[in-house]
């Protein structure tokens, strides 16, 4: 795929796939993070979890079954090494710590790892669904989204404005200008996407962040 | 034990101020049937349990749109636009429960535990009102069992017994419903002699089925 | 079977038996309680559960199978309409007044329903195995028992001095000389069995008790 | 990747201090392979979670008299004399949980819940030292999670993903303790390849699966 036709999704998705680990239990959300294993490296297979009850996501194989859909209540397929369960083992799974990696898009974050993104009070009222269980019980938490708004403002703030799906949550924040890593002391820019300059991902950035010693100076330039 | 109704049975079941329980996944896992005795019965006032309210025409979408519900307690109502149109209007109070959390407090309400002490949720707006607890140093809220008088489930085959087993993705809450409501009643795709199923694939055990719709 | 021969413990089954009703699940007990089955009355059949996990418990078939025991450790059968589970959804069961009533043997009860029947202090210590569950979740909690103990002391007392099993769980006393209701106002004598005086039982009885006003005046003389 | 590993490897998992959960009920469902590995890695000091401690020559009875074990905890204790010899004398320390309650807590653990609420022994020893919540007018114990290092586990048939299937009442606490621990080891009778399990009969996905013991 050529650099200069890939959207900021693409580039967003890209990024989150090198994240995962070979063998891990990962649980995507709608939308963005349905793109990630389109580019999983090479060498590295994941399992995917739907929360509606199973492991093992896959491609609609043959023909679509009326009882297989996946959270978005699309139709799916499930490999021949997955498992169906029902909605408290899926949950059992998600709480328990047994999901390596979620990744979920957001609204807000902030520099203490609150993530909102599943309510914006006065609009529709989606509802939680498993969210919260999700960014609460998974090992990994990786919000993947678009730096700013459609409008412009920057979704990473000092303090989320909207009601939380999770607070002290996430781990990681992948953009498609910047990776940020969470830490008990705030955020850390950890890495700059390729092309970006630092000074535009201060712009766009509300939160306070300080920038990892590994950052490659070339990139800082 | 016969434990077979007819559809003109299924719908005497219900009544005014009941609260159902309604497995299903956005629709999958839904009795059509069932919800549709719910609808022929007229029954109002009703409290609904479900993992969300599906789309306007599939799943129990045709229960809001019918104004026969005046709570919900889901994890998800975006997807059907009804639903939230009645809850800013006023007409239908909906309580917004994390999808996990739904399934636990079920499950708490079958398994005769006080309630469930999960992580999800604190410092959001799904604590309030709840009591919290410190225990080992990390909180948790207690969150309330859920109890049905009716739970309207589907499955893909039973014997006579009332034994269960599901297909795929269509099983999500309808065994941990089974065991949370007063009376149990399942749809059935295919109905089979006892003996026909194996004890060792039977999800839900006949003992907590009361009647059976084919 | 001829009257003049019943054992106690046959007399006990025998009318704990009558409890049951068609279709109940039902809970046995080791030992004595196992004995009910043997006389349930013509149209009452009722599901038998194994707390170790399954429903339809029933004779050995054909050949034992190694994976096939009771509650007990033996080797046990299971109904063509019965079911397995594991040990989570068979005290699920259990605890949710699932189980219509539990027939459990005792070495004390007393008249505020307390039940002590799993440990005697100094001696050896078995544990309470399911037993507690069961008490505790049970619609109805038969305790069946013979009316003494072996040296002739009352085993239904005005309060248990072993340590409790269950605490105001009992709802129904079946020795060979009575049957006595637990109510909030304490014992209630319901029945005497066959051919005992109201004399004896209030001999061998420690607990205070009022006489149920059905009880057969011809049972009184 | 491969989950199959010997005997020999299996042994070199074990190390003193840890904490084993065991699966099976009176020996029926526990691994004898997996139990023989630990008599085998001479691991000392270890507690032992376990529905019974079975008979002394069946089950985990071994493991009780081979004197690896300072901490039992268990439903039952009773068909093993030597558990008893050895706690009386001050050798073994035995907690004994009410074995629906012992279910519970295994799966709280497992399942990241911060404890359970059960009525289950109010009233009784089995309360001392535990905090009692009264919700809507009803007491509960709060009973703790538990957690093992090591879950050894016995099933019928895994395919090479390590999903699981039971036989009879041999599944009893088996797939709840697959949720429990840091690292889940099953022995299995027979092992099949990936696509011979229908994925509707899976009882433990074998995402909780760490090592298989053919």
């Amino acid at each position: 795929m050529s650099e200069i036709m890939k959207s900021a999704k693409e580039t967003i998705a890209e990024r989150v796939a090198k994240e995962m680990r070979n063998g891990d239990l990962v649980n995507l959300g709608i939308g963005l993070p349905t793109l990630v294993p389109n580019y999983l490296p090479d060498g590295v297979d994941v399992i995917l979890q739907s929360e509606n009850g199973f492991v093992g996501l896959g491609p609609v194989k043959d023909e679509v079954s009326k009882d297989l859909v996946n959270a978005g209540g699309q139709p799916t397929g499930i490999r021949p090494s997955g498992a169906f369960f029902d909605s408290l083992l899926s949950f059992s799974l998600i709480r328990g710590g047994h999901v390596d990696v979620t990744v979920l898009g957001g609204l807000e974050v902030d520099q203490n790892g609150n993530l909102a993104n599943w309510i914006i009070p006065g609009k529709m009222v989606p509802g939680m669904g498993g969210a919260m269980d999700l960014v609460t019980g998974a090992k990994k938490v990786i919000v993947a989204m678009e730096h700013c708004s459609k409008k412009g403002a920057p979704k990473i703030l000092k303090e989320c404005k909207l009601p939380l799906t999770g607070k002290g949550v996430v781990d990681l924040i992948v953009t498609e200008l910047a990776i940020f890593r969470v830490t008990i002391d705030g955020l850390v820019l950890e890495e700059l996407q390729e092309g970006v300059e630092l000074e535009t991902v201060m712009e766009k950035t509300e939160a306070s962040f300080t920038i990892d010693s590994n950052l490659k100076t070339e990139q800082l330039n | 034990m016969n434990k077979l109704i007819t559809i003109e049975e299924a719908r005497e079941l219900f009544r005014d101020g009941m609260t159902i329980m309604s497995g299903g996944f956005m629709g999958v896992g839904t009795s059509e049937k069932l919800v549709s005795a719910v609808l022929a019965s007229e029954a109002k006032d009703i409290t609904l349990i479900s993992s969300d309210t599906s789309l306007e025409e599939t799943g129990v979408g045709p229960l809001i749109s019918n104004n026969q519900v005046k709570k919900v307690i889901a994890s998800h109502i975006g997807t059907n636009p009804i639903t939230g149109k009645k809850m800013i209007a006023g007409e239908i109070d909906v309580e917004l429960v994390p999808q996990g959390t739904l399934a636990e407090r079920i499950r708490a309400g079958g398994s005769g535990l006080g309630g469930v002490l999960t992580p999800t949720g604190v410092g959001t707006m799904v604590e309030e009102g709840k009591a919290t607890l410190e225990i080992d140093g990390k909180e948790y809220l207690l969150e309330k069992p859920l109890h049905a008088d009716i739970a309207i489930l589907k499955a893909y085959k039973a014997d006579k017994a009332g034994n269960l087993v599901f297909r795929q993705s269509a099983r999500n809450f309808n065994p941990i419903m089974a065991l949370a409501a007063d009376l149990v009643v399942v749809e059935v795709e295919e109905l089979v002699e006892v003996g026909e199923l194996d004890p060792d694939t039977v999800v839900t055990p006949g003992v907590l089925v009361d009647n059976i719709l084919v």
